[in-house]
């Protein structure tokens, strides 16, 4: 039996498989495809102070080996999910985290602090990084003064364990990550969606009604990759790597590049039942290489 | 419950010009599905097509296992599972999303114009296994579009209309005599099609105040729920056309 | 007949169809395949003051619809582009676009006055943005200081058309933009390759010799997309947009966007045709679409 | 002149467990080609491929326009290519690179290990249609991996080596006797193969300054030597094995 546990922080994770914020809903979407907690962990949906409609259709738009969405944050705010998501959710036996995000450092903090009060709720991821909203998201996660600022203010609101996830459109992701380090985050995810945008030809028109997106998707993987190998260089606390992981060779390649933990996102649009078939295929790999422990792999580059 | 599964093409027929009809059969006993429901199908080795693409269920025949879809060439995805061939595997998802709510009571009209032909075959048929009272109306540019012609005119009174007028009503489904007439009293609508038909059906419907459901064909990613991409806008804020409908009664409607 | 001529300052491209630096060697490595004068223009291979061996093999990676390469610059140097290239490609029927690299900005502007005395180079594209060279390269198109200075400098080294190649992988591309502008750029070429990586699983080590290396290809199309409407509503300046074009639909998106001319890298080497096809097929869209004049689509979005 | 070619399949054969030959025809006249060089095939239908892939003209019938290639399944593109079924077309760029320096000044042995193979035929056929004295060698892991044997064996004296020893001398081609027996006095060896093979033959033939040719088979982009991804280490500096070889005098390499 090859060892496939990881820890981070405090957060015990069965397997390195968790599942990324707004590609899994709240996990029970997916219960008619396998036993959901089987997985490492599930990061849910963001969840902001106030409900939010997200923006206009359309949201999406294809592209090569990947997919550009321009959702906005859509969700019922933090009062509906501690009355409502939290009991669909709470029993759910693997780790839960909660995706925190907002406009305002402030609306961030209180969204942390409620979260931090709710029991099963495993871990913060703070999502200072989604390029799909007018105000905040990107712009914390694109300068390092703002970056530091929001964690330190939200690492004061809670004391769960707490992930920052970064935004890949920068030009130094170290430099951001040492900043998020420093201002006591416990651990990195890395990426979140790539500024980018598609044309209608026929229409002469943008796709998104927001005009850019946020692309993910293998197309991704390559430049997320080198920033997860970029920050382990920089930075003590572990990484979660995440960005166009389809396979399980792409797990792998994250796991050496230097993440303690993936997430898997796009894919599960692709394949319902992937994040669960990693879990026996990273095993399987390891068995055929003669890799007893995961954390042989991690960080592992020869 | 939704379930991922392989099934096989037993028969590829080609319907006119640039639709064609997959039937597939699965080994496994499939789930049960309901008219209005729909399909997302993986398109395998096309280096263009990322995500599935989403097709209603078409037919459905729980007894031989047999489920089929009525598919219009359109572009980069529709392309490729053409050129499918019998025998050959597709991965799909089925079944998604929540289907017309069927009901006997009062005489029903079922609407369909291009593809959105696709669903009111199976809807027709199950209204007719419940010994429902109903007509059926399609509508297309040409008699070319006037798909399963012969099929539905077997389950019931069959109505139609062309743009160009070489078959039925010259018009619009809504310039039928039987949406017209004020004999016939319609107490559901059910209406699949583009946009604009859904619409002028809406509007009609709402003057009278019929009942009145309509499948939306939203650009989808996940098809069940969880991306948040193929929302329409409603009196209850934005829902998900994959989960919350792709059938929606137009009183909840922003139209 | 349309008219899909476009001017770029002083340069006269009978089609806004260019082939990128790095991927079109010098151009008559192609003529087996097509008549290379039909092009609007070559733009070919960087060339910097002392001869460069590159970085060891291996250099290339295939990732999911793209590449990443290590190259590092390899050529022989100024001198011999000027006793030897220059001879074998002066009278190609068509631009000839020098591309300037170089570790110093004495260096660029050594290439770019030397390639300035010769005639039949129509203009000069200054590479700002290489990811596979230790110093200079990117490190000069990632800061607006940076890239102001150097610009400003082989400005005053030349008189011939001068584009300027950004890096993508900045927080805010338009700022860079504006800085070349102000500092005398006459276009701006938009994008260079992503900084990434690939891992062999097999072997636990980077694909790359150099660990990181540059992607291009249909992946990038998204974000580079993106960039080119960035800096279209930033400069007043012509843009010339690249980055993963496969298809007379991507030529036209990057036109919509704001770009007045394309370039075309990866695809050369799926298709060594495609650059000629894509000017005929590039009228076709136009005949079948309306459109007289290629002006109309040129930041064209409605 | 390098050409972009559709081709057709005539005829696949499965050669062993992981080789296939790709039988080709096209209905125009092929360009001419030497042995050595080496085409570069598109694989279509596959999003996880991108670039294209590098084959050895295994044979070339100008006269019938028909050209093969002997390909081993290692990956994701050689895969897709097994897969492919006669009257499929294929587009190839075609001939690439220098191939061999062909003399009939003294005898020589052409050696040739696992898919490195696929050019000896070609090279062979040639040198015995130019009555040059020649004698071939292949290696392999065991006697699976002696790849066209009876055809090589009709072209001249074949010797062989097996790892295992399942056929011919035990070991590697290095060890076959005809190598290390004085009195066979070759004058000139080429030869294709995983790397390890070159250059143990390299180094044989240097150590007795024999002309020695190998192929290389660096990873390729372009494949027409403008990416310059490809290359080599020369005492000229480095070289791109796809344009300036993949044919390379041991004399040049830096082994
Ligand atoms: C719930 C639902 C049920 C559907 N049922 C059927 C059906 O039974 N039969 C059928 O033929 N089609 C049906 N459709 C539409 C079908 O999904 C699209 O035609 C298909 O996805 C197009 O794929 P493509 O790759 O061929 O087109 P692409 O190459 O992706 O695009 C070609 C053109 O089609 C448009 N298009 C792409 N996707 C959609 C979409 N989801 N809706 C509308 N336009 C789109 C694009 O904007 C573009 O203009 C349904 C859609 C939904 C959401
Ligand atoms: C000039 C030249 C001539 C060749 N002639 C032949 C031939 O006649 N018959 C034949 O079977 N093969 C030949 N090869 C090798 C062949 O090109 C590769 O095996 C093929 O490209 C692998 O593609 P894939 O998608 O199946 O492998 P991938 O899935 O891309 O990779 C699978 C494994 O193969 C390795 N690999 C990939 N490409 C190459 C390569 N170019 N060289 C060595 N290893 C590689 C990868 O590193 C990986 O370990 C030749 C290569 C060159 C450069
Ligand atoms: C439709 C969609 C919605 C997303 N919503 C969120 C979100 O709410 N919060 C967040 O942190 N990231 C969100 N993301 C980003 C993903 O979690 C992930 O970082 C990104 O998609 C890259 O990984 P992938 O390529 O594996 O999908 C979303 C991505 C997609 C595609
Ligand atoms: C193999 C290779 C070599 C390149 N060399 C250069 C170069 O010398 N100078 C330069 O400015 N860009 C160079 N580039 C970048 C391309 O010109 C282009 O900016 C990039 O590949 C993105 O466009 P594409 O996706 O169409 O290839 C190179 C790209 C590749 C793939
Ligand atoms: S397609 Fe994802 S929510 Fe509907
Ligand atoms: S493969 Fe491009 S130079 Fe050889």
């Amino acid at each position: 039996m090859v060892n496939i546990g990881v820890n981070i922080k405090d957060l015990k994770l069965k397997n390195p498989i968790l599942t990324a914020s707004g590609t899994f809903g709240y996990g029970y979407e997916y219960s008619d495809f396998f036993d959901i907690s089987q997985l490492g962990g599930i990061i849910v949906k963001a969840t902001t102070a106030e409900p939010r409609e997200g923006n206009p259709y359309p949201r999406i738009a294809e592209t090569p080996m990947g997919m550009i969405n321009a959702v906005g944050l859509q969700n019922k705010g933090i009062n509906y999910f501690v009355s409502d998501i939290y009991n669909k959710i709470k029993n759910i036996d693997t780790n839960i985290i909660a995706n925190v995000s907002g406009s305002t450092v402030e609306a961030c903090v209180e969204v942390a602090r409620r979260m931090n009060e709710l029991d099963k709720i495993a871990a913060i991821e703070l999502n200072i990084s989604c390029p799909n909203v007018k105000e905040g998201g990107m712009a914390f996660g694109t300068s390092v003064r703002e970056a530091y600022r929001i964690t330190a203010s939200v690492r004061n609101a809670c004391n769960k364990t707490l992930l920052v996830k970064l935004s890949p459109n920068v030009t130094d992701i170290a430099e951001i990550a040492m900043a998020v380090e420093s201002a006591g985050a416990d651990a990195i995810s890395l990426v979140n969606t790539f500024l980018a945008m598609a044309i209608d030809v026929e229409k002469r028109k943008p796709v998104l009604s927001t005009v850019t997106g946020g692309l993910s998707g293998p197309a991704i993987k390559p430049i997320a990759l080198r920033m997860v190998w970029q920050v382990y260089k920089a930075v003590r606390i572990p990484i979660v790597g995440l960005g166009g992981i389809m396979s399980v060779t792409d797990v792998v390649e994250f796991l050496l590049a230097g993440a303690t933990a993936v997430q898997i996102g796009t894919a599960n649009f692709i394949n319902p039942k992937i994040s669960f078939q990693l879990i026996q295929e990273l095993q399987e790999f390891m068995d055929a290489h003669g890799v007893k422990d995961v954390h042989e792999l991690i960080g592992g580059l020869r | 419950m939704k379930s991922i599964r392989k099934l096989t093409i037993a028969d590829k027929i080609n319907v006119e010009d640039n639709y064609f009809i997959l039937k597939c059969f699965s080994a496994e006993a499939l789930p049960e599905m309901f008219p209005g429901q729909f399909a997302s199908i993986k398109v395998e080795n096309n280096p263009n097509v990322f995500l599935r693409r989403p097709f209603s269920i078409h037919d459905y025949c729980p007894e031989t296992n047999e489920v089929s879809f009525l598919i219009k060439i359109v572009g980069k995805g529709t392309c490729s599972l053409s050129k499918l061939s019998v025998n050959q595997q597709i991965d799909v998802i089925l079944p998604l999303g929540n289907g017309f709510n069927l009901n006997k009571s009062g005489k029903a009209l079922i609407i369909g114009g291009g593809c959105g032909i696709a669903p009111i075959f199976f809807l027709a048929k199950k209204l007719k296994s419940m010994n429902a009272d109903f007509d059926i109306l399609i509508g297309g540019r040409s008699c070319h579009d006037l798909l399963c012609y012969k099929e539905l005119s077997g389950l019931s009174h069959l109505y139609c209309t062309t743009e160009d007028g070489s078959e039925g009503t010259k018009g619009y489904v809504t310039n039928h005599n039987c949406l017209i007439d004020n004999n016939i009293d319609y107490k559901r609508i059910y209406c699949c099609g583009p946009e604009n038909m859904l619409k002028a059906v809406a509007k009609h419907a709402k003057e009278r105040d019929i009942f009145c459901e309509v499948s939306l064909e939203n650009h989808m990613a996940c098809g069940i729920g969880v991306c948040l991409c193929c929302v329409t806008e409603t009196i209850h804020g934005n829902e998900c056309v994959c989960s919350q409908g792709p059938v929606f009664n137009i009183k909840d409607l922003k139209w």
